[in-house]
């Protein structure tokens, strides 16, 4: 099992990891064959979806290797995702691998033994199927299980990557704690629902006396690690789309001319750009210092806070930005810009708002200042 | 002049021996014209009467209150009109104006190029003398109803060789032709509510050059001063279409067709008054965070009220104190619309993932996500918005230019291929 | 008693009114002689103060005619508010004439035929000792008064206008609602505090069994109205301010060269001052409205808050822009400029943060939605 | 070269035979110059060892360790040392180098100018020649320590008639003479850091220039270069400064007088460690509103810190990827500084009204409000820095230059009457 360092720069492993991640999806998966996956009504392309899991390994990246996985950590799942939201990727990654495969850690270890090799080889695709995705205090209630436990009846309302999935995992309160549950998709009802980022399908999800089989629980510890892992990782998407978004605006500006000169040379539009870099760099180390955090024994959860609403903020500014500065043509559905605005809009309110993270960071601060 | 009550009376008795709803909606327009109804304001030679705003106001008012359609008016074509009837020869007039007040042809607007959007002086469609004709190569893009369109206006590049506003011509093009193709322009939002537009040859014959030749941006001036002015910006349906009765049907479709691509724009600018019911309903009310944000955008939504009313009454009042308007509404307009997609990103929740009618709020809500960026790019990305307040309304020194001597030297975006 | 017109327009009289104000404070209490004042430690000039009551008739402008004031409105108000705004007029005008002047409308007619004249002809100042500044609601509640109503114990920890006062108005929290006391400046212990903005002297004020006599009782309904109209007058100072910083910026930057141009010509810094122009037009509407609404019987606490929180924000661009444009000399205390800042910064608390207003203002949205 | 082990041999050992508390600062300086412990990293031919940053860091750390102090550093004239240091001829470093290492004269930085502040190149202070001396005429402004020093690096116009950054020349002025007068420069904060600085017929002997004549920008550049780098930035309280013994408080006092110009900079960065402890204490913890704003400025500050060590990180790792650094800190300190502002304010409420210590948390809450516009300012405004972000880290096109040509035809801002 590899090494991950809390050291703030990365290793020369980790810098060509990056490397093999970015070229892999830039030539098989780039931004630019979203529109045409998205206008054909497909997810994703599967063969993408296969060489990611058996010619790069990520798809298990984070699971023991000794079920097929990498055992890799969080630093190396944050390198994958900021590249997937540089290429805006539209495969399940973030949805099973991540999203699913986090919760599997809660999972006692003959369901992890039995799920972890069919989430790393990419042959079984996984969804957790959450009833609030904005707020933790929510999660379980509007889903039950039977006396037995055999079963499950509820609903989740919105599931990103609930439509491609073969297996779900379901949350659901009891007295005992949350239950961690998994559920074939084909003993549910999927509905696919409109989704605001297209590129990032999402159905909603109905448990209608479902044969279900409890495989964990998580202790309110455990889903605040989890809710923690989820906002970091997706700020590391966030800030790969923000700084796709960010120089690839300027490179535009660099060769749009108006005026007999390139736009790229006018100060407002010069310093708006220089402020955007500020906002992303700042996003930028907050999230690889949330991965730097779980690889740790520390909490992570006031860096998870920090992460994921400053990345949001930034995130929405590189969006606006985006489009504001192509003028016309960036609100055009032919120009890639509005499938990040999209995937950022949509990520903005996903495991909670920037205001709720503030929120909860101020009552997490507080919380730890009395314990002290 | 007539009085107030004499119009009314001759509108009133004219409407009453001619108004009927079963009649064909061409025959009673063409008896509108012959009635000099259709454009009272206009000169007495062209179809009008010579009346004032004030006196052909009361023209309307009494068709209104007879539930009589009026001339065609809604879209690009009331631009063309109102340009031509500035600018055109007493042929062009005669040719034009009559099927544009009967709505036996619609027109559609060719200004702006993917090459030249802030900057539309810049622009690079050619046209170029082939014997009695103009021959005409480029592309427009942001156009109105261009797939609906029997005419254009038009302008094209006439001179290379002159500095950049000084080569320009202005044209009358036929959009049925050969060499004109329409295509709908799909937005982020999914709407397609205007076209580009590519002409290859397309003709246009010498006698519909509006102006002389190298008048072309002035008379553009016009036709801007015209659309910022608000006319042909009546993109409310008419409550005349929404009655029963053949010539009624007739007219909504006329005005079905030409209002559509507006549809969204409530949703780009924003939807304040929507927030409060919909943070009511979602619960959002008692989060604090989100009140903060509703209560931002009400009070700038207000404020941009207040002020424009206030120019408003300057204006009319003729007081000493400046009265910025247009371009710092236009701002206050693009700050509310973003300010009220923050706040309804909050009121939604979970429910921002979701897209058209899954959002909860009848696709208004997610409409507003993915709509608002438009409000500060269309008719003017801010940015030019904050050049004109800070140069006219603050008096503060222009940029230097970069775009000054013959047009073919000034660095320019390669056109697009396609 | 004049007219106060409720259309959106000024009428010819309230032109040429403002045009007098204007030019009396530009000649006599102009911004430039404010260092002057405040290095003295003079908090004004006492013969500006008389000319003030006397030649214009502005400290009773608001008092009716029979008790020697002007019998004018709310718009006459916020005209001379916006004009001292923009001189940063610092004698006792806000304290004693508005905040005691309008308190004093909830007096019994015999404390009003009393103190009014004496107001109107500027030969007495009184000021309005609240003991909050910022929360109507937390008003009188730390002072007590007798059982006979005869005397006051307590504290106002700030009031701004305390020294400068001979007379005190004081509310204090009882059962039959708030009690406004008259009180002597020479009954009470005044102590000068350091003002964060020094062209608006304070004091905290302490009551020791001081002789007092409750001339009037402010309902619920009084002290909001009370709250509304300061709240709105406060908002034209803010204005006035915001306008003077706004084209003092523009004209400084017109005149200084770098880099071979006028600053005023580079696009970022005229972008900024554009903004600012919106911002401080949507303000200076919201609180000419307020004037109106005060003016006419609909209720004013809508756009109170919307006048005060909107205001206060665009002052604050005003203020930050004002010194950032200007550079290092902006910053400089022979620069006139902080002295807006500051006053532009001790308003933004005064009566109610933004946020403060922005909140009630929901409350009350709330609170009329459901009265219907 | 020798290893860490022998210099914190040597050192320790020369130490512990010549470090006393008893001995004067000045004598105790001279013996350091002596030994040439005084600048361990400079040449041999001049006072040093010809020492590596790293081997001269490993000195420091024993001087330290033993509590005895070392040559002077503090304030401005670290700049003015290494500066003669790189460019001075062997007379000039011989005369001004050991004054400067002793602390016998202290020194000032004369750069900026009422009329060219952002635009440094702009200077129009006048050095004329005059026989063997440069005759000096002009203003200065924002020099720290000005009135208690007794030298300063000057820059100065030497030919008008040369482009801007040509015709300026670098000097060594001796600040106690009839022609030079330091006059404290007030700040809205109340504090003095600066002053100004006029000069009337000064006087520079002709040996006393530093480099060529026109090489002063050039030359300045060295000394802006190492300000950045933070060389002569130590303005922390030493914590010898505090100890007991006649040397210490000799050292206290010159460290007291160098680093007073500072005491305010911790709050006009905004003070975000006070944030939480300062909400706990008014209650303003309990207002959501105050929370929000708390929360923006924590996670502005970690970040700030987060993304300064992994440039500082990328820096000495060699990584590829480019690490935008300085420029981007100093946007991102005014940043935090103005949000930590905001919320300062909503933490003290009624209290935002008071100044000094009245305002509840000792004087130091007020004078954030008050001294938080200085950080977009000094050392560069962000306008600046984000014209150098732009262009140095996002390769954006430079502005087009309007100040080429000789530097008297260039329009500029008349001197200041004074």
């Amino acid at each position: 099992m590899a090494d991950t360092t809390n050291a703030i720069a990365f290793t020369e492993e980790q810098d060509a990891f990056r490397e093999v991640v970015a070229r892999f999806l830039a030539t098989r998966a780039p931004a630019a064959d979203v529109r045409a996956l998205v206008e054909a009504g497909r997810p994703y392309d599967a063969d993408v979806w296969q060489a990611l899991a058996q010619e790069l390994g990520v798809t298990g990246l984070h699971l023991p290797e000794a079920c097929g996985g990498g055992g890799f950590g969080p630093v190396e799942l944050g390198i994958v995702l900021e590249e997937m939201g540089r290429q805006l990727y539209t495969g399940p990654y973030f949805t099973s691998s991540i999203m699913a495969g986090c919760a599997l850690h809660s999972a006692d270890a003959d369901a992890q033994a039995a799920l972890f090799p069919t989430l790393a080889d990419g042959s079984s695709i996984a969804a957790l199927a959450l009833d609030s995705l904005s707020d933790p205090a929510r999660l379980g209630l509007s889903i039950t299980a039977s006396a037995d436990g055999a079963h499950l009846d509820g609903t989740a309302p919105i599931v990103p990557g609930g439509l491609e999935a073969d297996v779900l995992l379901v949350l659901v309160a009891a007295d005992y704690g949350l239950g961690l549950f998994r559920v074939s998709a084909a003993d549910v009802e999927i509905s696919p629902l409109q989704s605001l980022d297209p590129a990032r399908p999402v159905a909603s999800i109905r448990f209608a006396n479902s044969p279900a089989e409890r495989i964990g629980t998580l202790s309110p510890q455990s889903v605040q690690r989890l809710w923690d892992t989820l906002s970091i990782l997706l700020a590391h998407e966030l800030v790969g789309a923000a700084e796709a978004l960010l120089y690839g605006t300027v490179e535009y500006m660099e060769q749009r001319m108006q005026f007999g000169r390139p736009i790229a040379s006018f100060q407002a539009l010069k310093h708006r750009c220089a402020d955007l870099l500020m906002e992303v760099e700042l996003a930028k180390a907050l999230a690889r210092e949330g991965a730097r955090v779980l690889a740790s024994d520390a909490s992570p959860t006031e860096i998870a806070h920090m992460a994921k609403s400053m990345a949001s903020d930034a995130a929405m500014s590189a969006a606006r930005a985006g489009i504001q500065l192509r003028g016309g043509i960036g609100f055009t559905w032919e120009n890639d810009t509005h499938f990040y605005f999209k995937r950022i809009k949509s990520a903005e309110v996903l495991f909670g708002t920037p205001q709720q993270h503030r929120e909860w960071l101020m009552t997490h601060l507080e919380a730890t200042a009395h314990a002290h | 002049m007539p009085t107030e009550q004499e119009i009314r009376s001759e509108v009133s008795a004219w409407l009453e021996a001619n108004w009927r709803v079963d009649r064909p909606l061409r025959e009673w327009r063409e008896m509108l014209l012959e009635a000099r109804w259709a454009a009272p304001a206009w000169p007495e030679a062209f179809y009008g009467r010579g009346y004032t705003v004030a006196e052909a106001g009361i023209v309307t008012k009494t068709f209104r209150a007879h539930g009589a359609v009026g001339a065609a008016s809604v879209g690009p074509r009331t631009l063309a009109a109102e340009t031509i009837l500035a600018h055109g020869s007493a042929d062009q007039k005669h040719r034009h104006l009559p099927p544009i007040l009967t709505g036996q042809f619609s027109w559609t607007q060719l200004f702006s190029e993917p090459g030249s959007g802030s900057d539309l002086a810049g622009l690079s469609t050619r046209a170029e003398k082939r014997g009695e004709d103009w021959i005409i190569n480029g592309q427009k893009v942001w156009n109105t109803s261009a797939h609906h369109a029997d005419f254009g206006i038009l302008v094209a590049r006439t001179d290379w060789d002159l500095p950049k506003h000084q080569g320009i011509s202005y044209f009358l093009i036929d959009m049925r032709q050969a060499g004109v193709e329409a295509r709908p322009l799909r937005q982020m939002n999914g709407h397609a509510s205007f076209n580009e537009v590519f002409m290859t040859d397309a003709v246009v014959p010498a006698a519909d050059m509006l102006g002389a030749e190298g008048e072309g941006w002035r008379i553009a001036m016009t036709t801007l001063s015209i659309e910022r002015s608000g006319f042909g910006r009546d993109r409310s349906a008419d409550p005349l279409a929404t009655r029963d009765g053949p010539i009624y049907d007739e007219y909504a479709e006329e005005v079905r067709i030409a209002i559509e691509p507006y549809t969204w724009y409530p949703q780009r600018a924003g939807r304040a008054d929507l927030l409060l019911d919909r943070a009511r309903e979602t619960g959002a009310i008692a989060n604090p965070a989100a009140r903060q944000e509703i209560a931002k955008a009400l009070i700038l939504a207000k404020g941009a009220a207040l002020a424009n009313q206030a120019a408003e009454a300057q204006r009319r009042s003729g007081s000493n104190e400046v009265a910025p308007a247009g371009s710092i509404g236009k701002l206050a307009a693009s700050t509310i619309a973003r300010q009220c997609s923050a706040a309804h990103t909050l009121i939604q929740g979970d429910a921002a993932l979701l897209a058209g009618a899954d959002d909860g709020a009848e696709g208004i809500a997610s409409e507003v996500l993915l709509s608002v960026p438009a409000i500060s790019i269309a008719g003017g990305t801010d940015e030019i918005q904050r050049n004109i307040v800070s140069e006219r309304v603050l008096g503060m020194p222009k940029e230097p230019r970069f775009d000054t001597g013959p047009f073919r030297d000034i660095p320019r975006n390669a056109p697009k291929d396609s």
